[in-house]
């Protein structure tokens, strides 16, 4: 009964967040919302009685994504994020349809696999998980680690070309955009040679 | 600009800057002559300005504003775009009041101006006094003079020392233990002052012809035991301050070259530690510093750290003379006019004078002219080091960090009491 | 009543209040200790009116905070602003949950604990960072940053230190981390070196995490005032200030679970070693923000980037050779 | 590296300072002895008969640079000994305003305004801070308070015939 009703609660912990992230109209907040949903995917991994994804998914989701996340509001949004999300009429309806169109796979793929038991007989440690990552999965792993290599380096490559000179290093060499501020007294002899 | 027109300044560059003349005439022909540039990082046309930048009004009321001026900081992340100085948060309308004030009700109120060294703002407003009346000091009050603003230097050091440490270090951790200690030493300082005058803040112990207040007995041994005492205690916490992250916080932050220094009329520890080789007290001495070897300490880096150093050698610089001075104090009497009975008693009619000492900020002068009634100046003018050090914000801050600004901020030791008057 | 404590529910319910009880009344007596250290580093008396020797001063203090008049700016976002401080407490909690206190006595015997504990405390930029963006002020929002950009840079490395134990125990478990500890040898000493730098790392990022000085760049006084906590007032103050004690006093417990052996050690009950190395590292930790300066933000980042990040993931490899080979 | 032992030095540092005597005093409790000179606040004297020093003169309330003495001035008999001379009929000090220059005892040629050595409490109404010749008049009462300067002092100390002054 109990497991029951904190069933009830964690899953309206996590549908109600989720249905704001939809609504909500500041990209700030959908932030925030988005990261209730994963805290609460978290709590249902424990529920599952599979503590190392849920540890994982509040580590990468709830921590990583979410940072990364405020990076591309905070980077991208002008007056301090607070970026309003499109609302025009015909794009609700497309959004609608989409949403229905991807709860009806859904429903149909959850109806149609019947035998998938609650939660596993034997709860799969981390060292299986381990083995399984590192031997059977090993290549799909080594191709993400490569993919997010590549995007963590063109992440750095447009970061760079927007730096405007930091205190540390002269950036002047490294970006033809834009014009390294002059030092004092560059600036100074400057106008005194004009 | 009133550097301009101190004989031997141009010839005391050092090295680095080929253009400027070495001969020591003095003339105003031998200076760098520049075009004045207001504002050489308003180059905001890279930025879109609402988009990319981040108007940040740093002050009047900020922790680290020492004080209340203001800069309004244009910041491209965390770096410092372009800085707008504004300074007169704390204008009290000196100048205009010592218009009312009779020449020896002029004293306590000057005393505000540099609240942190208020010694050397009484004895520049007197030694201008005394110069229009003729008058000259006992050689008692001479010594008494100089040892105390040199006590006063050291005092004033101290404090700018911990208040750059805790703008180094929080007003949570390691800088205010320095800001603490130095506090401690400062009071040790102060309460010699107040066996002296009874006042530990605003003294109004210098008057029109010498001091007003006589040493005290066993005074001197007292004077003498404070500053062996703060000598040696700087050594032991000075160790923790010059820790590495201290080096990388201030090395190479905030760097001011000899040029730009004379073109802003920095004076005293700012032009020295940019490797302007120019001291008052050497180079035009009053009081008794002609009779006094003063080594004075020169930088070449005009970064914090210089400026760090060039203070702390002063520090010791003044510990040594105020320790040399207090023992060859001469007998005579402390002043050379008749003690004040009058609000009337000084009367210039005629003339006019511009003095100037070395203050721990640098060049403290006071231009006077007399006239009118003759009891009060007709005019007054103060030139306090604070707001020529406050012109540097715009060419200093930008590159920087945030972080660094506060830092450069604290190294230029701005008193917003005296730079808005 | 044997009923209702054998459901886990309830039984963890109870538990939870039980620990958080316990842990407000250290942070209270530990801010107590911190003021009073502080005031002796620096010649100073510290607290000394309320109570013997200000012992009640952390009482007055929280008084004070929770009938302070609270002002929440107009422009600021409401929900985000009024959610970020007890987010902030509850996520410095959270951690102690899995802390093994004595052989048997915790809270929960998660077989993740490292990785629980790493997550809930690498979770607690979020809030302040909520904390500094809704405040809508520049410097909050400048805080704010910096925190986010502060807890990706200390992670890395400090998850890799964390690591260390992990791979020569084998076990995600901190109980099991303990027990190994406990009849093997302490990890700060095992490997040897390798276990030292591991700890050294761990501590240093641990500092950055805490926001303590000379990391405590996100707050920084002299520079933003008090960085996302610039526009809190009254008991919201408290909860960040107290969130902040919280995670520090869970980090020390986490570092002398992970590295000094936990509740092992000679002579004293359990339940002392535990105490005595937590307070030890707190005072290390107290001492340290009494003695240093602040670093710059990009500073910290070229330590965690350039330095920490790569000494880190050797001493993982060296470690992980070192079990292969030497055992 | 040297982070490590340059951090080691410092911890070393502040653990040394940490063992001396604290400078602090608890303010109230402790109060720290006061210099002789020190300038607190204002009193007002009289003489060994009873009689007010002050003679209304109102030299002090012209020095005052920063404007806070009133008094006025009424000639009548001495009640002491009988001879008519200067009084003041109210003598006002508004502590508020007041900079502690001690011009004012400087100039007082019946050395009737002096200081004392402790300094007024704050008040809770701005008119506590206003010295009344009655409050003057009793902080001048108890000699053990008093500062050491008086006008007659300091016009001796600052004597410039004055040559014969030990070192």
């Amino acid at each position: 009964m109990l497991e029951k009703v904190s069933f009830g609660v964690v899953a309206f912990a996590l549908l109600w967040p989720g249905f704001k992230v939809v609504t909500a109209r500041n990209l700030v907040h959908t932030v925030f919302w988005l990261g209730l949903t994963l805290a609460s995917t978290a709590v249902l991994f424990i529920m599952l009685q599979a503590p190392f994804l849920a540890a994982i998914q509040l580590i990468l989701y709830t921590g990583g994504l979410l940072t990364l996340m405020l990076f591309g509001v905070m980077l991208t949004a002008r007056d301090q994020g607070l970026l309003t999300v499109p609302n025009a009429s015909h794009r609700r309806a497309f959004g609608g349809l989409l949403a229905v169109a991807a709860f009806a796979m859904l429903a149909m793929a959850i109806t149609q696999t019947t035998t998938l038991p609650a939660s596993p007989t034997a709860p799969i440690t981390t060292q299986q998980l381990g083995a399984l990552v590192f031997t059977e999965q090993a290549l799909a792993f080594e191709v993400l680690a490569v993919l997010l290599l590549a995007v963590t380096l063109g992440a750095i490559v447009f970061a760079r070309r927007g730096d405007a000179g930091s205190a540390t290093e002269n950036t002047a060499n490294s970006i033809p955009a834009r014009k390294p501020l002059p030092a004092p007294n560059a600036a100074v002899s400057q106008a005194k040679g004009a | 600009m009133a550097l301009s027109t101190e004989p031997g300044l141009s010839a005391a560059i050092g090295g680095g800057s080929g253009s400027v003349s070495k001969s020591r005439d003095g003339q105003a022909a031998s200076m760098p002559t520049r075009a004045f540039v207001p504002d050489p990082y308003l180059d905001l046309a890279r930025y879109q300005a609402d988009a990319d930048l981040l108007t940040l009004s740093f002050g009047p009321q900020h922790p680290s504003t020492h004080g209340v001026f203001r800069a309004v900081l244009y910041l491209d992340g965390e770096i410092v775009v372009k800085a707008v100085p504004y300074v007169g948060y704390l204008h009290r309308g000196v100048e205009k009041l010592c218009e009312k004030l009779s020449y020896s009700n002029v004293t306590p109120i000057l005393d505000k101006n540099d609240y942190v060294s208020p010694m050397c703002n009484e004895q520049a407003a007197n030694l201008a006094f005394e110069k229009l009346l003729g008058i000259e000091v006992p050689l008692r009050a001479k010594f008494l003079r100089t040892l105390l603003a040199e006590m006063q230097r050291v005092a004033s050091h101290l404090l700018w020392l911990g208040t750059f440490a805790i703008d180094l270090g929080g007003a949570l951790g390691g800088g205010t233990s320095v800001f603490m200690y130095c506090f401690r030493e400062r009071e040790l300082i102060l309460d010699l002052f107040e066996e002296l005058t009874g006042c530990r803040f605003h003294y109004n112990t210098h008057c029109i012809g010498g001091n007003r207040h006589d040493i005290p007995a066993g005074w001197p041994k007292l004077v003498h035991e404070t500053l062996g005492t703060i000598d040696a205690r700087l050594d032991d916490y000075l160790g923790m301050l010059e820790h590495p992250i201290f080096v990388d916080r201030t090395r190479g932050i905030g760097t001011l070259d000899a040029e730009l220094a004379l073109e802003l009329g920095l004076a005293g520890p700012l032009a020295r530690a940019s490797g302007i080789d120019h001291d008052l007290r050497r180079d035009a001495p009053y009081h008794i510093y002609d009779q006094l070897d003063v080594r004075v300490a020169c930088e070449s880096g005009g970064d914090c750290w210089s400026r760090y150093k060039v203070r702390l050698d002063e520090m010791r610089e003044s510990i040594r003379l105020a320790r040399l001075l207090v023992d060859n104090v001469p007998a005579g009497p402390i002043s050379a006019s008749k003690p004040l009975t009058n609000v009337t008693q000084f009367k210039i009619t005629t003339g006019q004078t511009y003095v100037a000492i070395e203050s721990p900020r640098g060049e403290l002068g006071t231009w006077v002219i007399a006239g009118g009634k003759g009891t009060s100046p007709l005019r007054m003018k103060i030139r306090p080091p604070s707001l020529h050090a406050l012109a540097a914000v715009p060419y200093l801050f930008p590159r920087y960090t945030l972080s660094d600004a506060v830092a450069i901020l604290g190294s230029l030791d701005p008193i917003m009491g005296e730079a808005d008057r | 009543m044997a009923d209702l404590l054998a459901n886990p529910w309830l039984r963890g319910l109870l538990q939870g209040a039980l620990l958080i009880t316990v842990m407000m009344t250290a942070v209270a007596w530990i801010s107590w200790f911190e003021r009073k250290f502080a005031g002796r580093v620096q010649s100073r008396l510290g607290p000394t009116m309320v109570g013997p020797s200000g012992l009640l001063q952390p009482l007055a203090d929280a008084l004070k905070m929770f009938q302070k008049q609270e002002l929440i700016p107009s422009a600021a976002d409401s929900l985000l602003f009024r959610l970020a401080p007890p987010l902030a407490l509850f996520l410095a909690l959270g951690g102690a949950a899995v802390l093994p206190i004595t052989q048997g006595m915790l809270a929960s015997d998660l077989d993740v604990g490292v990785l629980y504990v790493l997550a809930f405390s690498g979770l607690l930029a979020f809030p302040i960072w909520m904390a500094g963006w809704s405040s809508s002020n520049k410097y909050a929002l400048l805080g704010g940053m910096r925190m986010v950009a502060q807890g990706i840079s200390y992670e890395i490395p400090m998850v890799l230190a964390a690591l260390v134990p992990v791979v020569v125990t084998g076990s995600l478990s901190l109980s099991d981390i303990v027990t190994y500890q406990a009849t093997h040898h302490w990890l700060v000493l095992w490997p040897p070196g390798l276990g030292l730098i591991a700890f050294i790392i761990f501590f240093t990022m641990a500092l950055a995490e805490g926001n303590r000085i000379p990391f405590d760049i996100p707050e920084a006084e002299s520079e933003l005032v008090a960085g996302p906590a610039t526009e809190y007032t009254a008991i919201r103050f408290g909860l960040i200030a107290s969130a902040e004690y919280v995670h520090s006093l869970i980090t020390c417990a986490f570092a002398s679970t992970l590295f000094l052996g936990g509740w092992d050690g000679p002579f004293l009950p359990p339940l002392c070693w535990i105490l005595i190395k937590t307070v030890g590292l707190f005072v290390l930790i107290t001492w340290l923000r009494w003695s240093l300066l602040r670093v710059r933000s990009d500073q910290l980042m070229a330590l965690c980037w350039k330095y920490l990040v790569p000494l880190s993931l050797g001493i993982l490899l060296l470690t992980g050779a070192f079990i292969q080979w030497v055992g | 590296m040297g982070y490590l032992t340059a951090t080691v030095q410092a911890l070393y540092s502040t653990l040394r300072q940490s063992l001396k005597k604290p400078t602090t005093v608890e303010y109230p409790k402790v109060v720290r002895p006061r210099a002789a000179r020190l300038r607190g606040s204002f009193a007002l004297l009289k003489d060994a008969a009873g009689d007010e020093n002050c003679i209304g003169c109102k030299k002090c309330e012209k020095i005052c640079p920063s404007d806070v003495i009133a008094l006025t001035t009424v000639k009548k008999p001495s009640p002491v000994t009988g001879k008519s001379r200067g009084y003041a009929s109210d003598f006002t000090l508004n502590l508020q305003g007041c900079i502690i220059c001690e011009l004012c005892v400087q100039v007082c040629p019946a050395d009737a305004i002096v200081m004392v050595r402790e300094q007024e409490r704050p008040a809770f109404s701005r008119e506590d801070l206003v010295l009344t010749m009655d409050r003057l008049y009793r902080n001048g009462e108890n000699a053990e308070r008093l500062a050491w300067a008086t006008a007659s002092i300091l016009a001796e100390t600052q004597d410039p015939e004055r040559t014969c002054l030990k070192k």
